[in-house]
C-alpha cells in the first residue's frame, strides 16, 4: 500500500475524512466530559439544550456568536490578505472605548443620535487602531504580529486607567474598575423581544454578506487575496501596496470595533477591565475553523456561539467545566487541519 | 401560613474559582453553615464554574427557571445581571458580594466583605515589627474592599510609628503570580521587610528569609511559606447566617424582602473577620510587636479602638 | 529618581531583571533553534503553558523538583512531537498550527485545573531556591546580581554561549541553519530533512517547557490558569525584533525584563503617573525601539514555507 | 580520444507522476572522460532522469548500473556514495549562509565539530585546479549568479564526484561564463570525470561526445557529437522542422515612445545599482540591453516600468513625464513588464489563468460593472487570451501554479502584450524555454514592434539580441556603457563590452 496525493478533491473522500474528524471531536468531548466525572449522557443532553434546545438559548447562543463571527470576519480580511496580526483583542476594545468616550460627549442627546454617533466612533476607533498597525508595518518595517502584541498590552493598560480614572462609575461602590451604567435609552434596541438580539447581530449578518462579497466579487477583494499570495506581484502591476495593508487593517479594525461596541452597547451596558477580553483571540480561531471564508466564519462562530452556551448549561446541571469548550476548540482546529491535509492524499495497493 | 421550611438548597455562582481565596474563604464558609443546620434546615449548594459578564445571567436564569433553588448566591460583581431577574423571580433571593455592585433592593441582598479591622491590627504590629521602617503591600487590582484593607494595615502601622515608609503597588492581573513575584521583591528591595500580599504568592517571602515577614490575605495560608506570620481572614459564616435568617424569615413568616441599600458588612466583633493564628510563629518579629498588637486587639475587643476605614486608592508614601 | 539609583534598589533591578528573563531566555533559545530551523512555531505560549501545568502537577503529587522538571521538559518535548507531526509529516500552515496548539494548550490546562480542584488547590512545595555560588557570590554587587539566583538562571546564562557555539561551530548547527535557509541543499545531499526537523522541534520545545517549569517552580509557589501570561508571545516577539540572531534575541529578552524590573521598581516611587503607566512602559518602550532600529532582516529564507521534504 | 567502458548507465529508466510518463524506458551509457548532453524540449524529461541518476526519484522500472554494478539509490546519499554528483536546474544553495557553509553542509567530513581547516585546504585545490577564485568566507547572496553556479560545482566536487550531472548550468550564465565553464569541464573530463549536462543551446550541445535527444520522456535517439547538426538535432527533439522566423523587418522607426534622462538608483544599502542611465527608444523599434545579470538591468526596467522610484532623472514615456508617479500611472500610459520571474513578480501561484489575465487591470472599466468585477467579461477576454496564445491548461479557472513554465510565461505574455500599447519591457522572457516557446516569444515581440510599440529587451543571451535588435545598449556596473548597432558590430564586442572592457573601435555609438 502507498500513500499518494491527490491530483484534485474528491467530493465523497473529503465527506469521510471530515466526517471522522467531527466524529474523533465527538469522541474527544466524551473522553473529556468522562474526565471530569460528570455522566456523559446527560452532560451532552444539556449541552445540546443550551445550545439550541429552546427560542432562548438559540437567542443566547446567537448573541454570544456575534461578536465571535465578528472579530472572526475581521480576522478572516487580514489573514486573507497576508497580514498575520494578532490585534483583534485590542481593537475591540479601541472600538468599545471610542463609542464610550462618544456617549458621554452625547448624554442628554435623542438616543437614535446618540447610538448612531457611538457606533461611528467605535468604528473611528477600530479603524485609528487598524491604521497604527498599518503605519507601524510600512513606515516602520515592524512586524505587524509584533506591533499587534504590544498595543494589545499597552490598550489593555489605557483602558484600565481609563475605567479606573477618567470613566470611573460613582455608585454603589467607591472604587471599582468599571464604568457606569449605560443609560438605558442608549442600549443597543433589540431585534426581537428574547434575551438581548441587539442590532448588532443583524449587522453582524451584514457583515458576512459584505466581506463575502467583497472578497469574491469586488476589485478591492481580489487585491486582498492576490496580496496574500504574492504581494511582489501585486504592487508591480501598479496596486499601492501600502495603501492597500492600510485598507486592510482599517476594515478589520473597523470590523472588530464592531464587536466591542455591541458587546458594551447590546449586552453589558457598561465598560469592564474583563467584560471584552479574550473576544479578538476566540474570533482568530473561530476563522481560523472557518476556512477563512467570511460564510465559513459565520457558521463556525454559530457553532463555537452555541457550544459556549450549551456549556455553561452543561456547567450548572453537570457541572461539567466550561473549559471543556475552549479545549474542544482546539482539539476541533487541530483535526479539521489534519483533515484538510489528508483529503490531499489516497492510499493505493502497491 | 405553611410550615416552617426544611430545605434550603443554594445556587452559587463564583467569579474566580475555588483556588482564590474570596471564593474558596467563602466555600468553606458555606460547608461549615450547611454542616451548624441554621433553624435545622438541610442546606444544599450547587456551585458553578468560574463565570463572567453575560454568561453569569444565563447560568442564573438557568438556575432560577429550574424552581429548583432557595437562593441565588453571586458571589462577585453581578448587579447588572441580576437587575435583569430580579423582578423576573420576585421569590427567589439574590445576594451579590463584594465592591463593583449597585444596591437593588428587593429581593436582592449585597454583602460587602471588609477584612480592614484585621488588617489594621496586623498593621500595628507590623508597625513595631520593621526593622527597616518601611512596610510595603501589593494588591491585583485596586477596588474599594482591596483599598480598605491595604490602608488599615498602613493606618495601623502608622498609629504606632508616624514615621513609617509605605509602599504599594498593583499588578493589574488576577493570574500572574510571577509578576506578583517581580513586584514584591521590588519592594522588598525598596526596604520593605513587613510585605502585605493579596497576589497569592509567597515565593518571595521564602526568598528573603533573613528579612521579610509576610502575612497574607483573606485565609491562612501559613503553610505555604515559613515566612507567613499571619493574615487577615474573610469568615463568612455571619453573613451567610444573616441571610438564611432572611430567607427564613421571608419563607416561614411571610416577611418581605428587603434587600439593603446601603452596604453592609459583618465586623470583626461579629465575627465576619479575624485575625489568622500566629501558628508560634510569634518569634519571626520582636516580642514588643507582638505585645502591642495584643493590646490594640484588646482595646478593639473592648470596644475602645475605632479602626477607620479608608477606601480611598492606596499610594505609596 | 534618586530612590532609583539608590544601590539596593538598582542591584535589585539587575537581580529582577536576570531572575523574570530566566523563562523567557530558556524559551527563546529553544525557540530560536526551531525556528532558525525554518518551522515559524508561535505555540510558544501553549508549550510554556502545558509544561508549567506538568511542572505543577508533578512537584504537588511527587513532592520532588528534578522529577518536575524533567516532567516539564517531557510535556514541552511532547507538545513538540505533535507540532512536529502537524507541520513536518502532515505539512499544514506553521503559523494556524501554532495557534491551534495554544488553544488546545490553554483549555485542556484549564479544564484538568477546574475538574481535579482538589489536587490542584493543595499546593505547597518547594521550588528552585537562590544559590549562591561560592567566592563568586560575595564579589560586591555582581556577586549580588549573578551568582545568587536560581539553577534555571544559571543554566539560561550558560546556555547562551552554547547555543552560539551549537549554532555556529557545530556541524549540526550549521545543518540545522541551512534547514532554515533551504532544506533541499541537505535534501539533494541524501539527508533526510523531516526526522531532523522532528528532532529539532522535540529538543527546542523541550527547552520552551523548562521556561514554563520555571514560572511555577522557580517564580510562584502554585499554578494558576494562563499562568504564563502572554511570556510565550513575548518570546516570538524577542525573536522577530531580534532579528532572529542568537544575540538580538537575548538582547531583546534583557532589554524587555529591564524594562519590566524597572517598572516595577519604579512602582515603590511613589511617581505622580497612574500605576497603568509604568505597567504599559515596557511594551510603549519596545514598540519605540522597534520604531528607531530598523534593520535588514535576518528572517530564515524558509520560515514558515510548507514545503518541507519527507 | 578512448571511451572507456560506462561507470554509469540507465537501463530502461521509466517514471511516472500520476498520469504523466515523465520518463519512458529510458536507457543512457555515460563513459569515464565523457561529456554526454541530454537535450530535449522543455519537460521532455531531462531533470527527471537526472534526479533518479542522482538518487532523488526512484524508478518506477529500470534500474541504474555504476562500474557494470546494479545499484538501487534509495536517495542521494547512496548516489554521492557512489561518486554521482549533481547541479541543479535551480540553485540549490542557502543565500544567508557563506560559501564554505554551502559546500560542507550535509557533508560528514569535518566531525561534529565544524573544523573548516581541511575543508578550506581541499577547496582551495579544487578551485586551482579548475581555476576559480571565490572567496569562501563570502555570504552567498554577495556573489554574481555566475559565482554561485562555480558554488554548485565545487559542492559537487568536493565529495569526490566520478560522474557530474549538470542540469541546464548555463541558462544564468553568459557567454564568458558559459565558455569557462566548458573550459573546466574539459579539465574535469581530462582527470577522468563523467560528464553529463543538460542544456537548450545547440551551440553547446555540440561540443558534448554523445548526445540523447529526449521527447515526452522517450528517447528518441543518440548521436556521436561529432555527427549531429543543428537541423537534425532539432527534427529529433521537436519531431518535424521549426517554422523559419522572420527577418528583421526593415520599418523604420517612428516617433520617440520612452526618453529616459539620467536615471539613478540606489541598492537596500545605498549603493548605487543604475548610475546616471540616459536612453531613448522609438516606436516600431527592438532595443536591446546586454548585460551580465546583476549590472543594473533590473533596476533599470523597474524604474521604466513605475515600479521604482529613481533618486533622480526625468522619464518621458508617450508623450507624458512620469517620473515619481507609480506604477499605475505607467500602466495607464501604456507599459506593460515582462518580470525576469515570473513565478515571483509576473503571477499569483493560487489564482487562476483568468484571474492572472486581469492583475492590474482588475479595476478597468472594461471589465468591471459597477462595483463589481464582471466575470463574464473576465471569462472572454481569458479565453481569447488561451486561444490566441495557445496556453495548453485544462481550463481558464486552472491555477497558474500548475502550469508548465513555458505555459505560464505565456500568460504573462498574453497579459502584458495587451497592457503595452506604447512600451513594452521584457527582461529574459525566454530564459529556460525551449526552442519551441522562444520561437513564439520572439515573433509575439516582433509582432508587437510592427504594431508600432517600442520594445526595450533585456537580454544575457547575445544571440537572441542580434535577432531581434535594432539597437544593443550594453550595461555594466549600472551604466550603459556603449550603444551598438548589430548590423555593424561583432558579437564578440558586445561581450567584451559586457565585462568592462571598453568598446573596440567596430563600436558604433547610437
Ligand atoms: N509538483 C507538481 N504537482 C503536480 N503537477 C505538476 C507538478 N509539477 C509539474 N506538474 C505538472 O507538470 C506539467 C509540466 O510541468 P513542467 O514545469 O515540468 O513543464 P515543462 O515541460 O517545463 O513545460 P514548458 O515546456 O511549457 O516549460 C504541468 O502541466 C503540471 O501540471
Ligand atoms: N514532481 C512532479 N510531479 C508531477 N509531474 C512532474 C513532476 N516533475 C516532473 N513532472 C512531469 O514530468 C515531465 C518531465 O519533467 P522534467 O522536469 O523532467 O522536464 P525537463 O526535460 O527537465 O524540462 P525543462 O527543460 O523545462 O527543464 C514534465 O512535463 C512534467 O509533466
Ligand atoms: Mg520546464
Ligand atoms: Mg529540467
Amino acid at each position: 500500500m502507498r500513500i499518494i496525493t491527490r491530483s484534485g478533491p474528491s467530493v465523497t473522500w473529503s465527506i469521510a475524512v471530515y466526517g471522522a474528524a467531527a466524529v474523533v471531536g465527538l469522541l474527544m468531548t466524551i473522553v473529556l466530559i468522562s474526565i471530569s466525572g460528570a455522566p456523559v449522557g446527560a452532560s451532552l443532553v444539556a449541552l445540546g439544550q443550551g445550545a439550541a434546545g429552546s427560542p432562548a438559548s438559540i437567542a443566547s447562543s446567537v448573541v454570544k456568536a456575534t461578536p465571535l463571527i465578528l472579530t472572526g470576519l475581521a480576522t478572516c480580511v487580514t489573514y486573507r490578505a497576508g497580514l498575520w496580526t494578532v490585534g483583534q483583542e485590542s481593537q475591540v476594545v479601541a472600538g468599545a472605548a471610542a463609542a464610550w468616550q462618544m456617549s458621554l460627549w452625547t448624554t442628554g442627546m435623542a438616543p437614535v443620535v446618540v447610538i448612531v454617533l457611538c457606533v461611528l466612533a467605535a468604528l473611528a476607533g477600530g479603524a485609528a487602531l487598524g491604521a497604527l498597525v498599518a503605519w507601524f508595518r510600512t513606515r516602520f518595517g515592524i512586524s505587524e504580529i509584533v506591533s499587534s502584541m504590544m498595543l494589545n498590552y499597552i490598550v489593555f493598560f489605557a483602558l484600565a486607567w481609563l475605567i479606573s480614572g477618567p470613566w470611573m462609575a460613582s455608585g454603589g461602590t467607591a472604587s471599582y474598575q468599571q464604568t457606569g451604567l449605560l443609560e438605558r435609552a442608549y442600549w443597543l434596541p433589540n431585534i426581537v423581544d428574547v434575551g438581548k438580539m441587539h442590532i448588532g447581530v443583524v449587522l453582524a449578518l451584514i457583515v458576512v454578506i459584505w466581506l463575502q462579497v467583497l472578497l469574491k466579487r469586488m476589485p478591492l477583494g481580489y487585491e486582498i487575496r492576490a496580496m496574500g499570495f504574492n504581494a511582489t506581484a501585486l504592487s508591480q502591476r501598479g496596486v499601492d501596496k501600502r495603501r492597500l495593508v492600510l485598507t486592510v487593517m482599517v476594515i478589520s479594525g473597523v470590523i472588530a470595533a464592531l464587536a466591542g461596541v455591541g458587546e458594551v452597547f447590546g449586552v453589558s451596558h457598561r465598560l469592564t477591565g474583563d467584560n471584552l477580553s479574550g473576544m479578538g483571540f476566540d474570533g482568530i480561531i473561530i476563522a481560523l475553523i472557518g476556512g477563512l471564508s467570511p460564510l465559513g466564519t459565520l457558521v463556525a462562530g454559530l457553532f463555537f456561539g452555541a457550544l459556549h452556551n450549551g456549556s455553561l448549561f452543561m456547567n450548572v446541571i453537570t457541572g461539567v467545566p466550561t473549559a471543556l469548550v475552549t479545549a474542544i476548540q482546539g482539539v476541533v482546529l487541530i483535526l479539521f487541519l489534519i483533515a484538510g491535509a489528508v483529503r490531499r492524499y489516497r492510499i493505493e495497493r502497491a | 401560613q405553611a410550615d416552617p421550611p426544611k430545605q434550603l438548597r443554594i445556587a452559587v455562582i463564583i467569579g474566580n474559582g475555588p483556588e482564590s481565596a474570596w471564593d474558596g474563604t467563602f466555600l468553606e464558609a458555606l460547608e461549615r453553615v450547611k454542616k451548624a443546620k441554621p433553624h435545622d434546615l438541610t442546606i444544599t449548594t450547587k456551585v458553578s464554574d468560574p463565570l463572567w459578564g453575560n454568561d453569569v445571567e444565563s447560568a442564573m436564569r438557568l438556575y432560577a427557571q429550574s424552581g429548583q433553588f432557595d437562593i441565588i448566591w453571586g458571589h462577585s460583581t453581578y448587579s447588572d445581571q441580576i437587575a435583569q431577574l430580579k423582578d423576573e423571580f420576585p421569590d427567589l433571593m439574590f445576594v451579590m458580594t463584594g465592591s463593583g455592585n449597585a444596591p437593588l433592593g428587593g429581593n436582592v441582598y449585597w454583602n460587602y466583605k471588609r477584612v480592614h479591622e484585621p488588617a489594621y491590627l496586623l498593621g500595628v504590629l507590623a508597625g513595631h515589627a520593621t526593622t527597616s521602617g518601611v512596610v510595603g503591600s501589593v494588591g491585583t487590582l485596586p477596588a474599594d474592599d482591596v483599598n480598605d484593607e491595604i490602608n488599615a494595615f498602613f493606618a495601623g502601622a502608622r498609629s504606632v510609628n508616624p514615621g513609617i515608609v509605605t509602599k504599594v503597588a498593583f499588578i493589574q492581573s488576577w493570574y500572574d503570580p510571577a509578576k506578583a513575584a517581580e513586584y514584591m521583591n521590588s519592594q522588598i528591595a525598596a526596604g520593605v521587610d513587613v510585605m502585605f500580599s493579596l497576589v497569592d504568592n509567597f515565593s518571595p517571602c521564602d526568598e528573603h528569609k533573613e528579612t521579610v515577614v509576610c502575612i497574607g490575605n483573606f485565609r491562612d495560608d501559613w503553610q505555604r511559606s515559613p515566612r507567613i506570620l499571619s493574615a487577615p481572614l474573610a469568615l463568612w459564616d455571619p453573613d451567610i447566617e444573616r441571610l438564611v435568617d432572611v430567607w427564613y424569615d421571608h419563607e416561614a413568616n411571610g416577611t418581605p424582602y428587603a434587600g439593603n441599600t446601603q452596604m453592609l458588612w459583618s465586623t470583626m466583633a461579629e465575627g465576619g473577620a479575624a485575625v489568622a493564628s500566629f501558628h508560634g510563629r510569634e518569634s519571626l518579629v520582636p516580642a514588643k510587636a507582638i505585645a502591642a498588637f495584643e493590646a490594640a486587639k484588646a482595646a478593639y475587643d473592648a470596644g475602645k479602638l475605632q479602626i477607620p476605614l479608608d477606601v480611598s486608592l492606596p499610594v505609596s508614601k | 529618581m534618586d530612590a532609583l539609583l539608590d544601590n539596593a534598589l538598582l542591584i535589585s533591578v539587575f537581580v529582577t531583571m536576570l531572575r523574570s528573563a530566566t523563562p523567557l531566555l530558556l524559551s527563546s533559545i529553544g525557540e530560536l533553534a526551531i525556528q532558525r530551523a525554518g518551522i515559524w512555531n508561535l505555540g510558544v505560549e501553549g508549550t510554556m503553558l502545558s509544561a508549567a501545568f506538568a511542572a505543577y502537577a508533578v512537584v504537588v503529587a511527587t513532592g520532588s523538583l528534578p522529577l518536575a522538571t524533567v516532567a516539564a521538559v517531557l510535556v514541552g518535548a511532547l507538545v513538540g512531537a505533535l507540532t512536529s507531526m502537524l507541520t513536518v509529516a502532515l505539512k499544514l500552515d506553521q503559523f494556524v498550527t501554532g495557534l491551534a496548539i495554544n488553544l488546545v494548550a490553554s483549555g485542556l490546562t484549564l479544564y484538568l485545573f477546574r475538574s481535579n480542584h482538589a489536587v490542584f488547590s493543595a499546593g505547597n512545595f518547594t521550588g528552585f531556591a537562590p544559590v549562591a555560588v561560592p567566592f563568586l557570590a560575595d564579589i560586591p554587587v555582581i556577586g549580588r546580581i549573578f551568582f545568587q539566583q536560581r539553577l534555571p538562571t544559571y543554566l539560561a546564562l550558560a546556555l547562551i554561549p552554547l547555543a552560539w557555539f551549537f549554532l555556529h561551530r557545530t556541524r549540526q548547527g550549521l545543518e540545522l541553519r541551512v534547514l532554515g535557509e533551504n532544506p533541499k541543499v541537505l535534501q539533494t545531499r541524501g539527508i533526510a530533512v523531516a526526522p531532523r526537523l522532528w528532532l529539532i522541534i522535540v529538543a527546542g520545545s523541550g527547552l520552551t517547557g523548562l521556561g514554563g517549569a520555571f514560572l511555577v517552580l522557580g517564580l510562584s509557589d502554585r499554578f494558576i490558569p494562563e499562568i504564563t501570561a502572554g511570556r510565550g508571545w513575548l518570546v516570538v516577539v524577542a525573536l522577530v525584533a531580534g532579528n532572529w540572531s542568537l544575540f538580538g534575541t537575548i538582547t531583546a529578552v534583557f532589554a524587555f525584563a529591564a524594562l519590566q524590573a524597572i517598572a516595577s521598581h519604579a512602582q515603590v516611587l511613589n511617581l505622580p503617573v497612574p500605576y497603568q503607566f509604568l505597567l504599559a512602559l515596557p511594551y510603549i518602550a519596545s514598540l519605540a525601539t522597534l520604531m528607531i532600529f530598523r534593520s535588514r532582516s535576518g528572517q530564515p529564507a524558509h520560515l514558515g514555507l510548507r514545503d518541507i521534504g519527507k | 580520444m578512448t571511451l572507456h567502458r560506462p561507470v554509469l548507465r540507465a537501463v530502461g529508466l521509466t517514471k511516472r507522476f500520476g498520469s504523466v510518463v515523465a520518463n519512458d524506458d529510458v536507457s543512457l551509457d555515460v563513459a569515464a572522460g565523457e561529456l554526454h548532453c541530454l537535450f530535449g524540449e522543455n519537460g521532455a524529461g531531462k531533470s527527471t532522469l537526472s534526479a533518479m541518476l542522482h538518487g532523488e526519484l526512484q524508478p518506477d522500472a529500470g534500474h541504474i548500473e555504476v562500474d557494470g554494478r546494479r545499484t538501487d539509490f534509495r536517495s542521494p546519499a547512496d548516489a554521492i556514495a557512489e561518486g554521482i554528483g549533481m547541479v541543479h536546474q535551480h540553485f540549490v544553495l542557502a543565500r544567508a549562509l557563506t560559501v564554505i557553509e554551502n559546500i560542507v553542509a550535509g557533508t560528514s567530513r569535518s566531525g561534529w565539530r565544524l573544523g573548516l581547516t581541511e575543508a578550506r585546504e581541499r577547496l582551495s585545490r579544487l578551485c586551482g585546479d579548475l581555476g576559480i577564485a571565490i572567496e569562501l568566507d563570502a555570504p552567498l547572496w554577495q556573489l554574481s549568479v555566475g559565482e554561485q553556479q562555480w558554488v554548485e560545482i565545487l559542492k559537487a566536487l568536493y565529495l569526490d564526484a566520478r560522474v557530474l550531472i549538470l542540469d541546464e548550468p548555463t541558462a544564468v550564465l553568459t557567454p564568458q561564463e558559459s565558455g569557462k565553464l566548458f573550459g573546466m569541464i574539459g579539465k574535469m573530463r581530462d582527470r577522468g570525470l563523467a560528464v553529463v549536462i543538460v542544456t537548450h543551446k545547440l551551440r553547446e550541445v555540440l561540443q558534448a561526445d554523445t548526445i540523447t535527444v529526449l521527447r515526452r520522456g522517450r528517447k528518441v535517439g543518440t548521436l556521436d557529437g561529432r555527427d549531429a547538426t543543428v537541423e537534425s538535432l532539432t527534427r529529433l527533439m521537436i519531431g518535424g522542422d521549426l517554422a523559419s522566423s522572420p527577418a528583421r523587418s526593415s520599418n523604420s522607426p517612428g516617433r520617440v515612445a520612452v526618453q529616459a534622462t539620467g536615471l539613478m538608483a540606489k541598492g537596500s544599502w545605498g549603493e548605487t545599482i543604475v548610475d546616471d542611465v540616459s536612453l531613448m527608444v522609438r516606436s516600431g523599434e527592438i532595443f536591446g540591453i546586454a548585460g551580465v545579470a546583476g549590472n543594473g538591468q533590473k533596476p533599470l526596467l523597474e524604474m521604466l516600468a513605475g515600479i521604482r522610484e529613481p533618486e533622480s532623472g526625468s522619464l518621458l514615456i508617450g508623450d507624458r513625464q512620469l517620473e515619481g508617479l507609480s506604477a499605475a500611472d505607467f500602466m495607464r500610459a501604456g507599459v506593460g513588464i515582462i518580470p525576469e520571474d515570473r513565478y515571483a513578480e509576473g503571477l499569483v501561484g493560487p489564482f487562476s489563468i483568468a484571474e492572472n489575465i486581469i492583475l492590474g487591470r482588475h479595476r478597468s472599466k472594461d471589465l468591471c460593472r459597477g462595483l463589481f468585477i464582471a466575470g463574464d467579461r473576465v471569462v472572454a477576454k481569458a479565453e481569447e487570451a488561451m486561444r490566441r496564445y495557445s496556453i495548453a491548461a485544462p481550463a481558464i479557472n486552472t491555477p497558474v501554479s500548475r502550469l508548465s513554465g513555458g505555459n505560464a510565461q505565456k500568460v504573462v505574455l498574453a497579459r502584458e502584450l495587451d497592457q503595452a500599447s506604447v512600451l513594452l519591457l521584457a527582461n529574459q522572457p525566454t530564459r529556460g524555454l525551449d526552442i519551441g516557446v522562444v520561437a513564439t516569444v520572439h515573433e509575439e515581440l516582433r509582432r508587437k514592434r510592427d504594431e508600432g510599440v517600442a520594445v526595450i529587451l533585456v537580454s544575457e543571451d547575445i544571440d537572441d539580441l542580434f535577432d531581434l535588435c535594432d539597437r544593443i545598449g550594453v550595461m555594466f556596473a549600472g551604466r550603459i556603457v556603449g550603444i551598438v548597432s548589430p548590423e555593424t558590430t561583432s558579437r564578440d564586442i558586445v561581450g567584451s563590452m559586457m565585462v568592462g572592457r571598453a568598446p573596440a573601435g567596430g563600436a558604433t555609438c547610437a
